[in-house]
């Protein structure tokens, strides 16, 4: 691997940059691998990537469909945070939190970071409690947090509207300072090119199509390019986690939604902070390249389709015309949609599945971004050594049955209202 | 204590205003608008197949029941208006307001059928005008063209982000049937759209 | 946007409706239910990569409940039907 | 200002009668009705517009449509000001303003342009392998990097400007109004069909305005007024000009963006600026032509070098000469049109570059008798000029290597007019799903299969020619409407036009630069994607389309590489030695062009945000002075402040009031159900956890319903009316879920129930009256109900007349005093609210609010919406005992999971400051030792919280873990947010009247 450096990239300058390598190999599928992970978008590489950094398991294949990070991963609204409220997950989100602080270095990949505030509107009193509590559990969990009044949201936020004058107005929120927004893309190129440096195969246009098992143990996966063998075999393929489960004959409370996203022509900075609203259903930052990106609640109805429709991004500019009445005469630019897996208590599942040497890491619904790093983390623990890491014991298949489920919005067992 | 005071107030009565507003052109407005304070709306539910049921719905309303979806029946006193295959609005003008429903209640009691008066509950604006269907059109997403929405057409739909029930009561005349709570809402938002047509407000009476 | 047949209404757009879900879900009897179907009924969907039965309210409209057997990859609606009723087509 | 040195002498369609005045970067010009900004700045001599996003590189203006990468700038200032919009696009009115952007201190002199000396440091994607040290720097950097980026500047004041939507049913929608629209519209609307035509540019015509082509033998303008004059006369044909088909969605739903006053000066303020139509089409016409593409060679992006098309563009629609002296530079036909065009408006056109080595002897006649000169088999290797085009260099060119050749041959000229074929206009039709293929002879992507009731004739169909053009219109808009149902024979014979030829391209996708030359090779114009940005996308492994696109943001940008796309993935396929098709492109997706959030939001703004549902009291809140609080859509009085009063001496007199005389809330947003039928009771006794089969006609109760899981869902009194007659109340929250809930269970669930549900709520105005002396008060009145305690007892139900007004009277209790809520029909609400607070004001009546009832009910431990959380259960929150054992009700079964019995499950308490002074903070987390670092163990939760006046000190309600086991103990309820902490005792959650006394009384 050649180091990225401001020196690397001038001696290349010289060269009119004919010379970098790849960022990863494209290597042919080996007939047999240790572990192989389904699904090249963050969470997938990533575990590939800790696999080999955390645990020496080199021997790994991540078998993606598509292209690297063409799922969720190169669709989000980038937002990072660990703004939890229950137990299991605030201690999950912080340690991811903690990874993505170190992420560039560690990977010598800039994945453009930025820890500008991700604040959450409040706009009735029962919002407010309801954040003070979050706010409060985080901070006794050792997260930051701070509670603001409208003044200071004024101050942070000057295109919002903090006036009386609105349908909603604007009551307090909170913040935390280390939540941010960070460049998607890079996440999965750089958790690939690290993966790829430690031994790892990363096999792009491949697609599973079929889980070996023999005597209620996995020995492999059919895919199109081949059969493959695999002592161990991880699931980190996001909206298609019901597929991937039948396939093993596993049964997992998911259902496939999706979720749209959109983006305004680019503008010079305006907005510096991730403002995101309960009461107007929205979330919204500007990115590095200068387009506003924006998003809301999902469709409502299940879809595999990488598509929406236009109720939701109605509603969902709306709202951010509510908030910021300035930017009525800003352009939607393009817009798409990613297919979620929603569990049904919103929190994700990494877990064992009742196939020995079958994992699962799925359940992120429209969250599992942030959770990218954290994910690969404990994944890879999981896998490595065949029993959850104390920080996902929580995000267990059993969950379900014995009740201890993880429902942050306390919304119940309807998967689209998470 | 003086039995009378309690008057009935339309839940317009500070947004409604009687007069002449908007781009009104050659032909005057485009819009009329009027609050019918007068009629009262009845729900009833019951099984449209038994012939008991739908003989006292006629008996009562003098209206067939309409069992067509979409569809209202007109008699002299009273229209009635298909909301489900099990549910539909009897409407009538005031002064039949008590009466119709006992009498009712009575002829209805030994079926399944349920009586529910939701006059109060319901704001009904008649909207008449050239324009009537344009404005319409500025909220509502069913088809109203006069070839697909005509008289005697009804349907539950939406005006925005309200919950509607449109009749058609004569090819450019529309009742719209809106929740009390939001009728002021939905009027702020009628009298708005009709401004580019030019629109009349009328007393009601 | 969807065009929903509404076996009352006729075609209505998407907004009019609400999702409900699964159509195939059935409430256990409470008496002979296991656990484990207990556990099923309430959290286990079907979720299809394409063709998948499923309830729809007609909210703005008649209220009434809809099955609709809908693709969830090209969202093309096969047919409509009351809840119980039976649809022809492609199944699921 | 002077006379537009630019301008022909005659022709063109704009009215030279009418003289516009406009600014452009603080300079004042003149252009003519009819014009766009663009080219009313080229017939000025304009051509310095813009700088790139990168290298700020100065930029003119490419094209003369939507497609413009380029001239992008900022219109008017203040709260108008609008950036991005494409100088093509604008129609000029008198008094517009409009300046570059993206540039500092001015276009001319650029000082971000020494980005361009670092260029090679700074090449796609150089961003992700630098600024990484030291860490702590990113922050600068970033701040540095964010503001580089961005074009134009937004607004910083509210949009003045309103609009609107509307909703439309075709039979059959035509989207583009050029000859192959027009023809479809025609056909469709004279077989009868509902017909609406959307074309984006304020003209119909298309791309014949922009030629000279004929039609039965007359000039093709004449053909385009007819139509558009039969067409008008057609009562179901709509035409909307100014109109862009932006989104193809699901099931023939498109959205179409109208500008219907952006053209104005001063606009008739009861129009929209805007209006958003959402169509449902039966079927769909798509006849959106094509989009020429430039061709990628050394310095292609200098001012002056121009679509060929747009060029022909400005001398024939606008009568605008684009340049002096002009070279075309081609590897079609097509711009042989546009040279002969150009000349006859007296552009000195100094030789046509082609690089086929054949062309037809037609064309090449035709240059000769116009006196144009032609080089074929030869390319333009560079462009000279920075801030305009001064020259060109020409060489021959070899198609074995596919690289020139020779010695390059320097042609001075100011204008260089590019032609590397047309991309169909194919957006729409992949938005609606249909499949694309690659056209070897065309070179472009054409559509091929349909998935919806669509289909695409003329130049987007990739039949480049007129003649062609009209005959697929007409079959198509026949085709469309008999699929819509209207009977027509055959399609309208399509009329007649002038000889043409086949467009006969070949493909030319890179022209590499012979050795030391200097200079960059612009794929993606706007994105500042070069040639090389390319090839070192593929070097380092980003070869797929998506990743090339990601990594280098071509295509990226507000044009969305309309013009880019096609070459950038040509030069791909070319790196990887694969066929274009195999390479693919990206997705299209919405919009097709930018459309603004205005007009997607509609009338949905600001206090319309969403609709507010207000109570038949509203009107007297207001008068009263209450401040009002949004509980979901309905707008509630929270306090009614007197002066000189604070806010929490207002709350604490409301709450006051009610436990020591008598007050009165609104409490009309309630949910209330109606429900009727044979089997009413077995039905809520199956929603209710307790029992509903025994209830008594005339009594009320209380009733608890879970989720199927077995979580706590909602609370609310039901009342056994009359026979089979019940109504069911809810809260405010779940009015909307629970009445969808038990819809479903009587329908699907249990469709054999006799039972009928209709929501009541907006029918009764509620109002709860409270107090010791509330039976008093109810006394005066009403005259026939009896109220007495035996008469009317407590969860007694009655009805009769207060007020004067037909009234149900319940005597319930939500504050724990005595207490009756009564129910008149909503339009009596108002005058039966004033005449109880008139005959209560000797009694010292007072309304109070949503603050004070909150206080009330804490005082009494009931419960809301902060206990009701989603994750609590029945035992949690002390109904354990109403959970009835001898029937089944939803969720029951899930009760027996064993978390749900759990022996730390978090319990409601109530908790009191030990100090009995220092609030309870609210939101507070409730932890053994306050000290302690993070992490801290958290017991529970406060769920609510406030000061009683009544009590005099604060409580609150909490859950904790194991609650009812530790009344008595002491623990601490934090709140670092709000930095408070305090020592709370845990006590039983019914702080008031334990016994019941006051509410039986
Ligand atoms: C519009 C949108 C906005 C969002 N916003 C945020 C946000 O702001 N913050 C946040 O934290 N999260 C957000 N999310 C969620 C977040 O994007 C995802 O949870 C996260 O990216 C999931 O990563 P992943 O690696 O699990 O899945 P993906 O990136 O989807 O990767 C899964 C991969 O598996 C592949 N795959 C599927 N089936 C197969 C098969 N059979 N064989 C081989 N490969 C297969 C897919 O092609 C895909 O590349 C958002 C999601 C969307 C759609
Ligand atoms: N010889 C060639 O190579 C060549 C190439 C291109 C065009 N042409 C000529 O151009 C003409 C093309 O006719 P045509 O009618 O097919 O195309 P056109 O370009 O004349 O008309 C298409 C129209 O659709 C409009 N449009 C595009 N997208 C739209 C959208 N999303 N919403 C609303 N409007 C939209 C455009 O503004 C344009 O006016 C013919 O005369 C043809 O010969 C020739
Ligand atoms: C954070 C973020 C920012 C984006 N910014 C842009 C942008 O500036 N321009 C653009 O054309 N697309 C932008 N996109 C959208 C992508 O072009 C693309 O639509 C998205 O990754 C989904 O892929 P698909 O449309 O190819 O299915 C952005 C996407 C994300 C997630
Ligand atoms: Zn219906």
């Amino acid at each position: 691997m050649t180091r990225y450096s401001i020196f690397s990239l001038a001696r290349n300058a010289f060269n009119n940059h004919r010379d970098w390598p790849a960022a990863w190999r494209s290597p042919e599928p080996k007939a047999e691998y240790d572990v192989i992970i389904i699904g090249g978008g963050g969470h997938g590489l990533a575990t590939a990537f800790y696999l080999a950094e955390e645990h020496g398991v080199t021997n790994v294949a991540v078998l993606e469909k598509g292209w690297l990070g063409g799922g969720n991963t190169g669709r989000n609204t980038t937002i990072v945070r660990s703004n939890y409220l229950l137990e299991g997950n605030a201690h999950f989100y912080e340690k991811s939190m903690k990874l993505w602080e170190t992420m560039s270095q560690e990977l010598n990949f800039n994945v453009m970071m930025s820890h500008r505030g991700v604040l959450n509107l409040a706009h009735s009193d029962p919002q407010v409690d309801a954040f003070q509590r979050r706010g409060n559990a985080m901070r006794l969990n050792g997260i930051d947090a701070e509670y603001l009044d409208r003044n200071e949201i004024q101050r942070l936020v000057p295109l919002l509207d903090c006036s009386d004058n609105t349908r909603y107005p604007i009551m307090g929120g909170l913040l935390q300072p280390r939540g941010g927004t960070a460049r998607h893309d890079a996440v999965a190129w750089g958790y690939a090119r690290g993966a790829d440096a430690r031994g790892v195969d990363i096999i792009q246009n491949c697609e599973v199509t079929g889980i070996k098992r023999d005597d209620g143990r996995v020995t492999g996966v059919e895919t199109t390019r081949g059969a493959i063998k695999a002592k161990k075999v991880g699931i980190a393929v996001a909206g298609h986690t019901t597929q991937l489960c039948q396939m093993a004959g596993v049964d997992v409370p998911i259902e496939s939604h999706v979720l749209q996203a959109m983006v305004s022509e680019p503008i010079k900075p305006c907005l510096n902070t991730v403002v995101t609203s309960g009461a107007a259903h929205c979330y919204i930052s500007q990115s590095d390249k200068g387009e506003l990106v924006f998003g809301g609640d999902l469709d409502g109805y299940n879809s595999f389709a990488q598509r929406g429709n236009f109720p939701i991004i109605e509603h969902v500019v709306a709202s951010v015309c509510a908030l910021f009445p300035a930017f009525s005469r800003l352009r939607l630019m393009r817009t798409w949609g990613g297919v979620v897996d929603m569990s049904m208590d919103g929190s994700p599942i990494i877990a064992k599945t009742p196939v020995d040497g079958l994992y699962l890491n799925g359940g992120w619904c429209y969250g599992g971004f942030k959770a990218t790093p954290g994910s690969g983390w404990v994944f890879a623990h999981t896998i490595a050594g065949d029993r959850p890491h104390a920080l996902n014991e929580c995000f267990s298949l059993e969950r379900f049955a014995t009740g201890c489920v993880l429902d942050e919005k306390g919304a119940g067992p309807v998967p689209g209202a998470h | 204590m003086d039995s009378t005071l309690a008057k009935k107030r339309s839940a317009l009565v500070a947004a409604y205003l009687p007069g002449i507003y908007g781009a009104i052109g050659e032909d005057g407005p485009g819009i009329m608008l009027v609050e019918r304070c007068d009629l009262n709306v009845v729900h009833i539910a019951g099984d449209a197949t038994d012939q008991a049921f739908a003989h006292a719905v006629k008996t009562e309303t003098g209206c067939p029941l309409p069992t067509e979806a979409n569809t209202a029946t007109v008699s002299s006193e009273c229209t009635v208006l298909w909301l489900a295959p099990d549910r539909w609005l009897v409407v009538s003008a005031r002064h039949g307001e008590g009466l119709l429903k006992e009498r009712f209640r009575m002829s209805l009691a030994s079926g399944s059928a349920a009586l529910t008066d939701v006059s109060n509950g319901h704001t009904v604006i008649q909207i008449s005008g050239a324009r009537v269907r344009e404005l319409l059109a500025k909220g509502a997403p069913i088809d109203l063209h006069p070839s697909v929405f005509g008289p005697d057409q009804c349907a539950g739909t939406n005006l925005l982000q309200i919950s509607v029930l449109l009749h058609c009561v004569e090819t450019n005349v529309f009742h719209v049937y809106v929740a009390r709570g939001f009728a002021q809402s939905l009027w702020e938002w009628l009298t708005e759209g009709a401004a580019e047509f030019g629109y009349r407000v009328d007393p009601t009476d | 946007m969807l065009l929903i047949n509404c076996p009352w209404c006729g075609e209505r757009t998407q907004s009019e409706f609400a999702y409900v879900g699964d159509a195939n879900v059935v409430r256990p009897d409470p008496d002979t239910v296991s656990d484990q179907e207990w556990i099923n009924y309430i959290y286990i969907r079907s979720n299809p990569k394409g063709v998948h039965d499923e309830l729809w309210q007609h909210i703005a409209g008649c209220r009434c409940f809809v099955k609709v057997r809908r693709d969830t990859v090209s969202h093309e609606i096969i047919g409509t039907a009351a809840p119980a009723g039976k649809i022809d087509g492609r199944e699921a | 200002m002077n006379g537009q040195p630019f301008r022909t002498a005659a022709g063109g369609r704009i009215n030279r009668a009418k003289p516009l005045v406009f600014t452009f970067n603080g300079r004042i010009y003149q252009g003519f009705e009819g014009d766009t900004l663009a080219s009313a700045l080229l017939a000025n001599g304009v051509h310095l517009v813009g700088r790139s996003f990168k290298y700020h590189r100065p930029r003119g203006i490419l094209s003369a449509g939507a497609e413009e990468p380029n001239a992008l700038v900022q219109v008017e200032t203040g709260a108008r000001t609008e950036p991005n919009l494409r100088a093509t696009q604008i129609e000029l009115h008198e008094g517009l303003t409009a300046s570059s952007q993206n540039c500092w201190p001015s276009v001319a002199f650029d000082v971000s342009a020494v980005n361009g000396w670092f260029s090679r440091l700074i090449p796609a994607g150089f961003y992700y392998k630098t600024f990484m040290w030291p860490s702590k720097w990113w922050k600068a950097y970033e701040h540095v990097i964010r503001r580089a980026a961005g074009l134009g500047i937004a607004p910083s004041e509210p949009d003045p400007d309103h609009y609107e939507h509307r909703f439309d049913h075709a039979d059959v929608l035509v989207i583009g109004g050029g000859p192959t629209g027009l023809m479809a519209a025609l056909a469709a609307g004279r077989a009868g069909a509902r017909v609406t035509v959307a074309e984006e540019r304020t003209e119909w015509g298309g791309a014949l305005l922009a030629g000279n082509e004929t039609i039965k033998g007359k000039p093709a303008a004449d053909w385009v007024g007819g139509v558009v004059a039969e067409l008008s006369t057609m009562k179901e044909v709509m035409m909307l000009s100014r109109t862009t088909a932006a989104a193809y969605y699901d099931h023939n739903m498109v959205v179409l963006a109208e500008r219907v006053t952006d053209h104005q000066t001063s606009s008739d303020l009861n129009l929209p600026r805007q209006r958003l139509w959402q169509v449902r089409a039966n079927q769909v016409v798509l006849a959106t032509g094509a989009i020429e593409r430039p061709l990628v060679f050394t310095n292609n992006d200098r001012p002056g070098v121009m679509l060929a098309s747009a060029a022909r563009a400005y001398a024939n629609q606008y009568g605008v000469r684009a340049g002096r002296q002009a070279v075309v530079f081609t590897n079609n036909n097509s711009a042989y049109r546009a040279a002969l065009d150009l000349s006859a408006a007296g552009i000195d056109i100094e030789t046509v570059i082609d690089v086929r080595n054949e062309v037809s002897p037609v064309l090449l006649d035709g240059l000769k008798e116009a006196g144009i000169g032609c080089l074929t088999g030869s390319v333009v290797v560079g462009v000279h000029g920075t801030k305009r085009v001064s020259s060109v260099d020409v060489m021959a060119f070899d198609t074995t290597t596919a690289r020139p050749e020779g010695k390059p041959r320097r042609v001075q000229c100011d204008l260089l007019c590019v032609s590397g074929g047309w991309n169909p206009t194919v957006h729409l039709f992949s938005q609606s799903r249909g499949k694309i293929r690659y056209d070897d002879t065309l070179a472009a992507f054409v559509p091929d299969v349909s998935f919806q009731n669509e289909r695409s004739a003329g130049t987007c169909n990739g039949a480049f020619q007129l003649a062609a053009c009209l005959r697929e219109g007409a079959e198509a808009g026949t085709e469309a409407a008999v699929q819509a149902g209207f009977k027509c024979g055959t399609a309208p014979e399509p009329p007649t036009v002038g000889d043409e030829l086949p467009t006969a391209l070949q493909p030319l996708w890179d022209v590499p630069p012979p050795s030391k030359f200097r200079g960059k090779r612009f794929v993606d114009l706007q994105n500042d994607v070069t040639a090389p940005d390319v090839a070192l996308a593929h070097c380092e492994g980003y070869r797929s389309v998506e990743h090339l696109k990601r990594y280098t943001t071509l295509g990226m940008g507000t044009d969305q590489g309309r013009i880019s796309n096609v070459n950038g993935l040509a030069i791909m396929a070319g790196l990887r030695g694969v066929a274009i098709p195999t390479v693919g492109t990206t997705t299209f997706r919405p919009p097709y062009t930018p459309i603004t959030l205005g007009a997607i939001t509609g009338t949905e703004r600001g206090q319309h945000f969403t609709p507010i549902r207000r109570s038949a009291m509203y009107d007297w809140h207001v008068k009263a002075g209450a401040r009002f609080v949004p509980a979901g859509l309905w707008l509630r009085a929270q306090v009614y402040e007197r002066p000189g009063e604070s806010l929490m001496q207002a709350i604490g007199r409301e709450a006051k009031s009610v436990r020591e005389t008598v007050g009165m809330v609104d409490v009309s947003p309630l949910g209330k159900i109606d429900i009727q039928g044979r089997n009413a009771a077995e039905f809520l006794n199956r929603v209710y956890i307790n029992d509903f089969k025994k209830l008594p006609i005339g009594r009320v109760r209380y009733g608890v319903m879970l989720r199927e899981d077995g979580i706590v869902f909602d609370d609310g009194t039901t009342t056994h009316i009359a026979e089979n007659h019940f109504m069911m109340t809810t809260t405010t929250a779940n009015a909307g879920p629970v009445m969808q809930h038990l819809e479903y269970y009587a329908h699907v669930v249990w469709p054999e129930l006799d039972v009928h549900l209709v929501s009541v709520t907006e029918e009764w105005a509620g109002m709860a009256l409270a107090g010791p002396a509330s039976r008093k008060l109810l006394e005066a009145v009403t005259d026939d109900i009896d109220v007495s305690n035996e008469a009317c007892p407590f969860m007694a139900f009655r009805t009769g007349t207060i007020a004067g007004a037909p009234a149900r009277l319940f005597r319930i209790s939500f504050s724990g005093e005595l207490a009756y809520e009564i129910n008149v029909p909503a339009d009596y609400g108002m005058d039966v609210w004033q005449w109880i607070m008139n005959a209560g004001a000797p009694l010292g009546i007072s309304p109070y609010g949503t603050e004070a009832m909150s206080i009330l009910r804490i005082e009494k431990g009931h419960v809301v919406s902060g206990e009701i959380n989603g994750r609590t259960t029945a035992g949690d929150l002390g109904f354990g005992s109403m959970l009835s054992t001898t029937k089944d009700y939803i969720g029951r079964h899930s009760l027996t999971r064993p978390a749900l019995n759990d022996d730390g499950r978090k319990q409601l308490v109530g908790l009191i400051p030990d100090d009995g002074r220092t609030a309870v903070p609210r939101g507070a987390q409730i932890v053994a030792n306050p000290k302690r670092v993070a992490p801290n163990p958290m017991l529970g939760e406060v769920t609510s919280s406030c000061y009683s006046p009544n009590l005099r000190h604060p409580i609150a309600l909490a859950i904790v873990a194991d609650g009812r086991r530790h009344h008595g103990e002491t623990l601490h309820a934090v709140s670092p947010v709000t930095d408070e902490a305090v020592k709370v005792r845990v006590t039983d959650p019914v702080f008031i009247d334990p016994e019941k006394e006051r509410l039986r009384g």
